[in-house]
């Protein structure tokens, strides 16, 4: 039988697990000093949508933290809630915090928190299309020093071969994961204190995500907080200390990548391992999955 | 022969006026991608200024003309509180049709300051003609030609080598992705339109010099318009040929065309030159191309 | 967006599919027909005379919220397409002799094929580039009238135009020139709201979206955006037909592209896609232009130190300044403000 | 369903005409070589999964497929016999081929009932002068598509976001909108590219059962562009496997999995 | 406003209020003339209310309304204007106004006296349209006649012509000088036509093509920026040609514009009442009163004689109606009749305007036609000719 990374238990990228103090029951939050900290965020779309409803997430120094969920969960608007983007979006935190490093950011203009150190790679691709792959990069680094910004640009080549080779390239012509390597590049070049990426892994062949989530694991050796998005439950878990689970705009489990692992339903319906640990095949599914519905 | 070159060389002067018009236009989609329609108001806002400053206040030429440059730019400067600031994260649509509520505004609050008179225009250039044997040139636009060549090199340096050229261009590109990087939407777009404002103010040099200004010089926005699509809308360099393109066209036809059809075809035929090298080039000379990617 | 009102759940597609769906909508709308009806008797001669001019926009108008609202190609030729339109009535009611019902009709469609060139433009040239070509329809209109025969266009002298007569009834006062716009206004209203609702609507949103996809879909995009400007500029023809009865005389610099500027802004206010928008922008930019020039000379009778120039020059300040703060405020416009409006409404007191 | 059995492809199994086939295809933009003379058939009713690493050339195949983009060289023939390369785009999708997209290209502007129906766009007849009056057929007609589409808006489970303006939806339940959509055009090949992406395990569950009902119960030859391994090789019935624009490889899953140079350019060495 | 709101109007302190539409472009393309004229009007009017119009039982009211010089606004407003202020008499300024109005006129039975000249498109019969002047191609061809004479030409003036396609009326200009010349072959010859931007940049090329066809005169009877814009090609050809401007772009607006008086040693312009080039005479006289005793902020320009002439032109028609209808009986037909009857004269008047005689054939009297001519000598505005007899023409 053959298995796809999606099915492949953490094991061989765990390595980047970290210390931070585990704690098991759902409310607690990973432990170390808060850098970013989402206290009963509600967020509303075009004044009357009410989309998340009282979230509480921490993400410790250096932390790494999974945001998991069914479609439509309410996760990435998480993320743009933080970075400020959601501003753009008709979207608004209509209660609750955001503090970052202690202080309030969820009023903040989105270049604001960019320049306090939060980077948010978002969902779909959106690269500078009329521009080549390394005027992308030259502008990700434009808040460094120019020095600063060459050796980001080499070190980002370093990470991904495939977009030196590419790099004379009109950016909107790139393939799917040509372009989606080239987002996650570019937010390398602003060396932000805290990433947040939407489906790094989206688009990406196998190897490729292999490679993307090395470079993350790299990348939390060296000062950078997480937050990522990730429908590679393993992988992500892999990675991350701690996870959370939305649904419906709620958080409706939460725990350390640990317990999460062997949580029942994280394994049953995020992992899609049986009792006995094995994996079904897709041809034998038989009937649609009633979705779970978490009522945390 | 004479005359032909004659026409030719007064067409691509004049073109190279609608092209430093135009750069107006093109600083400001270039760095903000809101294409302005009061491009002509601005240029009239430029315009009385400098009259303001020079004739009206009768400070010596040149200082009157600095400090209508600098005049020049801080009004620029605050139109984006103004207008932009709650629009940043709207369809750039919006924003553009703001500009035709500015427009109508300015219109309005340059009448209301500087009264409906036809006003004269210092002559901060000569007015002198420059003549080579049989042909004269009108000096104010031959410096201008000259001037717009070399500003339009020096703009497109700027945005294609400094970083806050970087900067405009990736808002050009997506106001939300620029805002996602840092950038910010709204300092960019309040120095385009300061640049646009400078640029609109020489413009009104050239184009008036020792002439008359009126609102109505508002006109010239529209006339600069081929210019800047023939140019592609982003292209600052681009500017030089469309602008002698049409220039030249436009001279000519009103040489040649216009007395045997008997009315303006000079008028129309900068459109259809434009209309036609459109569809050779969707997106101008030099324009950002359309991404078309599934 | 649309969200039905508690308890309305349709008992069948048709239903579901009205433009109406409850007693409620629809005796609303009577009553709205029933005012329009009774704007001659209730209001003076003036309100007339103004409504005669919103209701013409607006027909010009809802034909850009084909172009532009629905299948998204800005149209800066609209007020010569309206022209176009305008010429076409003029020249075959005095001209010919042609009956009002002849003319209003093949108005439209001589513009809709002036405008179905610059949709076939379309082919080619996209976005602002196309938006800008359109302009040149303004200059080609006014060169070719110019230019044309003067036996036909009357060139620089304009045309006259025979007063509307509809089986022998003549619609020779603005009374009755107002229900005969009316009637006709209602006519296009329910065939902009067709064409929405059909294939073609659909199509033409398919293509301001994603035209790329609308290909892969089946829908044909040239064709669909020539299609888009044959309807768009059909409506200013038939615009323009009523404006050349009402006026009776035309000229080119009736159409000027200062007009079609203020088309769009009105487009734009309204609210892009919402026919109910074209209206509501039609409206709003009209009456704010109708208030500031009659409240002009008022102003100018109190202080009269400012002298009315001053007065009547600021009226454009005010009504620039209007129609930037509308689109500040609300910049995908009034209906779709209306429309969460209504939406919280139905949600409230339980935001969800 | 097809036997999952391991077989060459021989020149008995090519005797029923494919439903879909190109020959030769080659296609470059300036230097880079996107296609270099890939040929490729989809048979009746079969599930055809085409794989490859970032850039390899996969959805520049589609796009050929599709008419979007022109291959220098090379024919796409449907039915066997209808030679479809050189037609527009809408051309083809009327002929039967419908896609779906990487990422998502849907009319953000529309709620997914219209998106859905806008599937429906070249089986209606209503012209625009019966659009215009909204003549009593015309409504009949609206109401018979929309039943057909309402059968898919159940199929696909959506039914409570059908009124939704899908610029309001997230990435996965617009994944869903996308394959409804293409459903709706009733076609006679179905193309994906990765369907599956954004999505979680469970919804990847839901698809591939969608995927694999869409196959039985209509019978339509899918081709499926897919990076997640683990459903390709359960649900495949065949594997085409492309690297740097040439086909490196063909076959069932199992031959494919073990084929070394698979492995080396695309599984990684893990597998 | 000062509108009454029973027609037929009511009894007010110097007897019955009538009101008067007075369009005005504050915003569009000639505001810079109707500053000076709207505020002639005014003062003439407050003179005339309290010395005329109190003796014979009236007071005429008027409200300005902004057209913009736009043809679209002036439809939409008039039946506000029509309902709101039920006036006797519109007072018009331009083409706009002309354009919009001329066919519904006689149903709404309001005549339209005009303070411009006329144009070739609006010729035509039965007009509740009254222009004091002729057309403004009558007023060129009287200054191109005027001007033969003053030269002692023994061939036709050759005549270059500089407008513009943006409004119908400048078409109509060239029109009608082209028509002119035809008929009087030995008058005129049209050399050069140039239609150019209203707003031109630089007019070089053209006034070359103008100086090859060895032109003795330019026309230019658009705006100020036309002219001015000519006169700086002109010089920079380093060529002299007389140029010819009209009421609009007189040799005052346009030498302010060009940066003083004597730029336009040698020019001209024509148009059909006072130049205002002498401070004396009758018509400065009433001026100085006005300025004096009314308050009237304006320059003795040619727009405050425009407005001043227009306005005692229609004030001296409603003391003729009083006479034929009495005073509590003014309507518009009433002064329609009375347009049509009343003879004045210059003494009426006050030397601003030549006498008239309307008839039903024309919006402009048709035969006596005269223009007057001012010029720039020695670097001094002074009268070249006072009312020149127009040849007659025929409608082109
Ligand atoms: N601009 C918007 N206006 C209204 N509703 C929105 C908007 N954007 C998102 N939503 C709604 O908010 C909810 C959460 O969306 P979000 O994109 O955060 O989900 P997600 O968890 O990231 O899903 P996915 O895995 O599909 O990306 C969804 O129900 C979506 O419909
Ligand atoms: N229109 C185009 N212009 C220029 N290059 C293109 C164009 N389309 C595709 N390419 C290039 O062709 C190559 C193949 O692209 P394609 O999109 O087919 O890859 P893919 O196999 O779908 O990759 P992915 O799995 O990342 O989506 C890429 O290198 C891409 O940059
Ligand atoms: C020459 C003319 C068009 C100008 C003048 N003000 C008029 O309209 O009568
Ligand atoms: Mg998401
Ligand atoms: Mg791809």
């Amino acid at each position: 039988m053959v298995a796809g990374p999606g099915a492949r238990p953490g094991g061989a990228l765990t390595e980047g697990a970290s210390g931070s103090a585990p704690s098991t029951e759902s409310s607690g939050g990973p432990g170390g000093s808060p850098l970013l900290e989402l206290s009963n965020v509600e967020v509303t779309y075009s004044g009357v949508i009410l989309v998340l409803k009282g979230i509480n997430i921490i993400v410790p120094e250096r932390g790494c933290v999974a945001l998991l969920g069914p479609n439509g969960a309410g996760k990435s608007t998480t993320l743009k809630a933080v970075s400020g983007v959601l501003k753009t979006e008709e979207g608004l935190v209509s209660a609750g915090q955001v503090r970052f490093a202690g202080e309030r950011i969820d009023t903040l203009a989105a270049e604001r928190t960019v320049r306090r150190g939060i980077l948010h790679v978002m969902e779909g691709r959106k690269v500078l299309e009329h521009m080549t792959v390394e005027q992308n990069l030259v502008a990700g680094g434009h808040l460094q020093r120019s020095r600063d910004a060459k050796e980001s640009l080499e070190l980002t080549y370093e990470y991904f071969p495939r977009l030196a080779d590419l790099r004379g390239r009109t950016s909107g012509y790139l393939s799917g994961g040509e372009q989606q390597m080239l987002v996650i590049g570019r937010a390398l070049m602003a060396r932000p204190k805290l990433m947040m990426i939407d489906e790094p892994s989206l688009g990406l062949a196998p190897l490729m995500v292999e490679e993307i989530f090395s470079i993350l694991h790299r990348l939390r050796q060296e000062d950078l907080a997480l937050v990522i998005v990730e429908q590679n439950t393993a992988a992500a878990l892999a990675l991350a200390d701690y996870g959370y689970v939305l649904d419906n705009g709620r958080i409706v489990l939460d725990g350390t990548a640990e317990s999460l692992r062997s949580n029942e339903d994280i394994r049953e319906f995020y992992l899609g391992l049986g009792a006995t640990g094995e994996r079904k095949s897709f041809r034998d599914i038989k009937h649609y999955r009633r979705r779970k519905r978490w009522l945390g | 022969m004479i005359q032909l070159i004659e026409y030719a060389l007064n067409g691509a002067l004049l073109g190279l006026l609608y092209a430093l018009i135009a750069m107006g236009f093109v600083v400001i989609y270039r760095a903000s991608k809101v294409f302005n329609f009061a491009q002509g108001e601005l240029v009239v806002v430029g315009a009385f200024l400098v009259w303001f400053f020079t004739l009206d206040l009768g400070l010596p030429l040149y200082v009157g003309f600095a400090l209508a440059l600098i005049g020049a730019a801080i009004f620029g400067l605050i139109i984006e509180p103004l207008l932009f600031r709650r629009l940043v994260g709207q369809s750039t649509f919006s924003m553009v049709m703001v500009t035709i509520g500015l427009l109508i505004l300015l219109r309005g609050l340059v009448l209301v300051i500087f009264g409906p008179s036809v006003r004269p225009f210092p002559d901060l250039i000569s007015t002198a003609p420059i003549t080579f044997g049989d042909i004269t040139l009108n000096r104010g636009l031959a410096y201008g030609g000259i001037f717009t060549i070399l500003l339009a090199i020096g703009v497109s340096l700027y945005f294609s080598r400094t970083r806050p050229g970087l900067r405009m261009t990736v808002v050009a590109e997506d106001h939300q992705i620029a805002q996602s990087m840092g950038i910010s939407v709204r300092r960019s777009i309040a120095y385009a339109w300061g640049m646009g404002m400078v640029l609109s103010t020489l413009g009104a040099v050239f184009y008036l010099n020792g002439k008359s200004v009126t609102f109505l010089v508002a006109e010239i926005g529209f006339a600069a318009l081929p210019v800047a699509l023939l140019a592609g809308l982003e292209s600052v360099g681009g500017l030089i040929p469309a602008g002698i393109i049409v220039g030249v066209a436009q001279g000519l036809a009103a040489g040649y065309i216009d007395p045997v059809v008997g009315g303006s075809f000079s008028a129309v035929f900068p459109y259809l030159v434009m209309v036609i090298i459109l569809f050779l080039r969707p997106s101008g000379l030099f324009g950002w191309r359309i991404v078309e990617r599934v | 967006m649309s969200m039905q009102p508690a308890g309305v759940f349709a008992q069948s597609y048709v239903r579901d599919m009205a433009i109406f769906r409850t007693w409620k909508q629809g005796a609303a709308l009577g009553f709205f027909v029933l005012a329009l009806l009774l704007v001659p008797t209730i209001l003076g001669p003036r309100y007339v005379a103004i409504a005669n001019i919103m209701l013409i926009t607006s027909v010009v108008v809802l034909g850009l919220q084909i172009t532009t609202g629905l299948a998204g190609q800005v149209n800066l030729g609209q007020a010569a397409f309206m022209g176009m339109g305008a010429y076409t009535a003029a020249a075959l009611s005095s001209g010919q002799q042609w009956p009002f019902l002849v003319t209003v009709p093949l108005a439209g469609l001589v513009a809709a094929l002036f405008g179905a060139i610059f949709g076939l433009a379309a082919v080619r040239i996209r976005g602002f580039y196309l938006a800008l070509t359109t302009i040149a329809a303004q200059f080609i209109f006014v060169f070719a009238i110019l230019n044309l025969p003067a036996s036909w266009t009357g060139a620089a002298q304009g045309l006259r135009v025979e007063t509307a007569s509809v089986f022998g009834f003549v619609f020779n006062t603005d009374n009755r020139m107002y229900f005969l716009i009316l009637a006709i206004t209602a006519i296009m209203t329910v065939g902009a709201y067709g064409i929405a609702r059909s294939r073609h609507g659909r199509a033409f949103v398919a293509v301001r979206d994603d035209d790329l996809a609308a290909g892969f879909t089946g829908v044909n995009v040239v064709r669909a955006k020539a299609t888009a400007f044959f309807v768009g500029a059909f409506y200013a023809g038939v615009g323009g037909a009523l404006w050349a009865y009402y006026i009776r005389f035309v000229a080119v610099d009736q159409f000027s592209l200062f007009n079609s500027v203020y088309y769009m802004g009105m487009v734009i206010v309204g609210g892009l896609g919402s026919m109910a928008g074209a209206f509501v922008g039609v409206f709003l930019i009209r009456a704010a232009q109708e208030i500031l020039t009659s409240v002009g000379p008022s102003v100018a009778d109190i202080f009269p130190a400012l002298g009315s120039s001053v007065v009547f020059a600021s009226v454009n300040i005010i009504l620039g300044a209007a129609i930037a703060l509308m689109l500040i405020l609300e910049p995908r416009g009034v209906m779709h403000r209306f429309n969460i409006l209504k939406r919280a409404f139905r949600l409230w007191p339980y935001p969800h | 369903m097809q036997p999952a059995t391991a077989s060459q492809p021989t020149v008995a199994d090519r005797v029923p005409s494919p439903a879909l086939s190109a020959e030769g295809l080659s296609l470059s933009f300036g230097g880079v070589k996107a296609l270099q003379d890939v040929a490729m058939e989809l048979r009746k009713s079969e599930l055809l999964a085409v794989i490859g690493p970032n850039g390899a050339g996969k959805t520049s195949l589609l796009n050929c497929l599709t008419g979007f983009y022109r291959p220098q060289q090379g024919r796409v023939v449907l039915d066997g016999d209808k030679v479809i390369s050189g037609l527009p785009t809408h051309k083809i999708a009327r002929l039967g081929v419908s896609r779906t997209f990487q990422g998502t290209h849907l009319f953000t502007g529309m709620t997914v009932l219209d998106n859905i129906m806008i599937g429906r766009y070249s089986h209606m007849r209503t012209n625009l002068a019966q659009a215009f009056l909204y003549v009593p057929w015309t409504r009949r007609e609206e109401v018979q598509h929309r039943e057909f589409v309402e059968d898919i808006i159940d199929f696909l489970e959506i039914t409570t976001v059908r009124k939704r303006v899908v610029g309001e939806l997230g990435y996965g339940l617009r994944k869903r909108v996308d394959l409804a959509r293409a459903l709706a055009m009733e076609p006679s090949v179905l193309l994906m590219d990765e369907p599956m992406a954004g999505m979680n395990l469970e919804e990847k569950e839901d698809l591939a059962r969608f995927i694999l009902d869409v196959r039985e119960a209509r019978g339509i030859p899918i081709v499926i562009v897919e990076h997640d391994m683990a459903v390709v090789m359960d649900i495949a019935d065949r594997i085409v496997v492309l690297d740097f624009g040439r086909k490196i490889s063909e076959g069932t899953p199992a031959e494919v999995s073990g084929d070394p140079v698979v492995i080396k350019a695309y599984l990684g060495e893990a597998h | 406003g000062g509108g009454d709101e029973d027609s037929g109007g009511d009894a007010g302190a110097g007897g019955t209020t009538y009101n008067q539409a007075w369009l005005v472009d504050f915003s569009g393309p000639y505001a810079d003339v109707y500053n000076e004229l709207q505020a002639a009007r005014e003062a003439t009017n407050e003179w005339w209310n309290e010395t005329v119009g109190s003796e014979i039982g009236v007071q005429l009211a008027g409200e300005p309304y902004d057209h913009r010089y736009d043809a679209a606004q002036v439809a939409s407003l008039w039946p506000g204007i029509l309902s709101e202020l039920e006036p006797i008499m519109a007072m018009g300024v331009g083409g706009p106004d002309v354009a919009a109005l001329q066919q519904r006129l006689p149903q709404d039975q309001v005549p339209l006296l005009m303070n411009t000249a006329g144009y070739g498109y609006a010729w035509s019969a039965d007009q509740w349209v009254f222009n004091p002047r002729a057309t403004y191609a009558h007023e060129a061809t009287g200054f191109v006649d005027w001007f033969k004479e003053d030269r002692g030409l023994d061939r036709p003036v050759r005549v270059a012509m500089i407008s513009s396609e943006a409004a119908p009326a400048y078409v109509d200009i060239v029109d009608g000088m082209e028509a002119f010349a035809e008929d009087f072959p030995d008058m005129a010859e049209v050399v050069a036509v140039e239609f150019a931007d209203v707003q031109p940049a630089a007019l070089n090329s053209q006034v070359s093509r103008i100086v090859d066809a060895e032109a003795d005169v330019i026309i230019i009877q658009t705006n100020t920026t036309q002219a001015v814009v000519t006169k700086q090609a002109l010089e920079s050809l380093g060529v002299e040609i007389p140029i010819m401007l009209s009421s609009h772009n007189s040799l005052q607006a346009t030498g302010a514009a060009a940066g003083g008086i004597e730029e336009l040693e040698g020019d001209y312009e024509s148009y059909g009442f006072v130049v205002p080039a002498a401070q004396e005479g009758t018509a400065y006289d009433f001026y100085q009163m006005l300025v004096e005793d009314y308050g009237l902020e304006a320059e003795w320009t040619v727009p405050t004689v425009q407005g001043i002439a227009h306005q005692l032109y229609a004030n001296r028609t409603v003391e003729h109606a009083v006479e034929m209808v009495g005073a509590e009986n003014l309507t518009g037909q009433a002064m329609y009749d009375a347009l049509l009857d009343v003879e004045l004269t210059a003494e009426d008047l006050f030397e601003f305007l030549p006498p008239l005689d309307w008839t039903e054939e024309a919006p402009f009297p048709t035969s006596g036609l005269t223009t007057s001519i001012g010029t720039i000598e020695d670097g001094e505005y002074a009268r070249a000719e006072l009312d020149h007899e127009i040849p007659e023409l025929e409608k082109w």
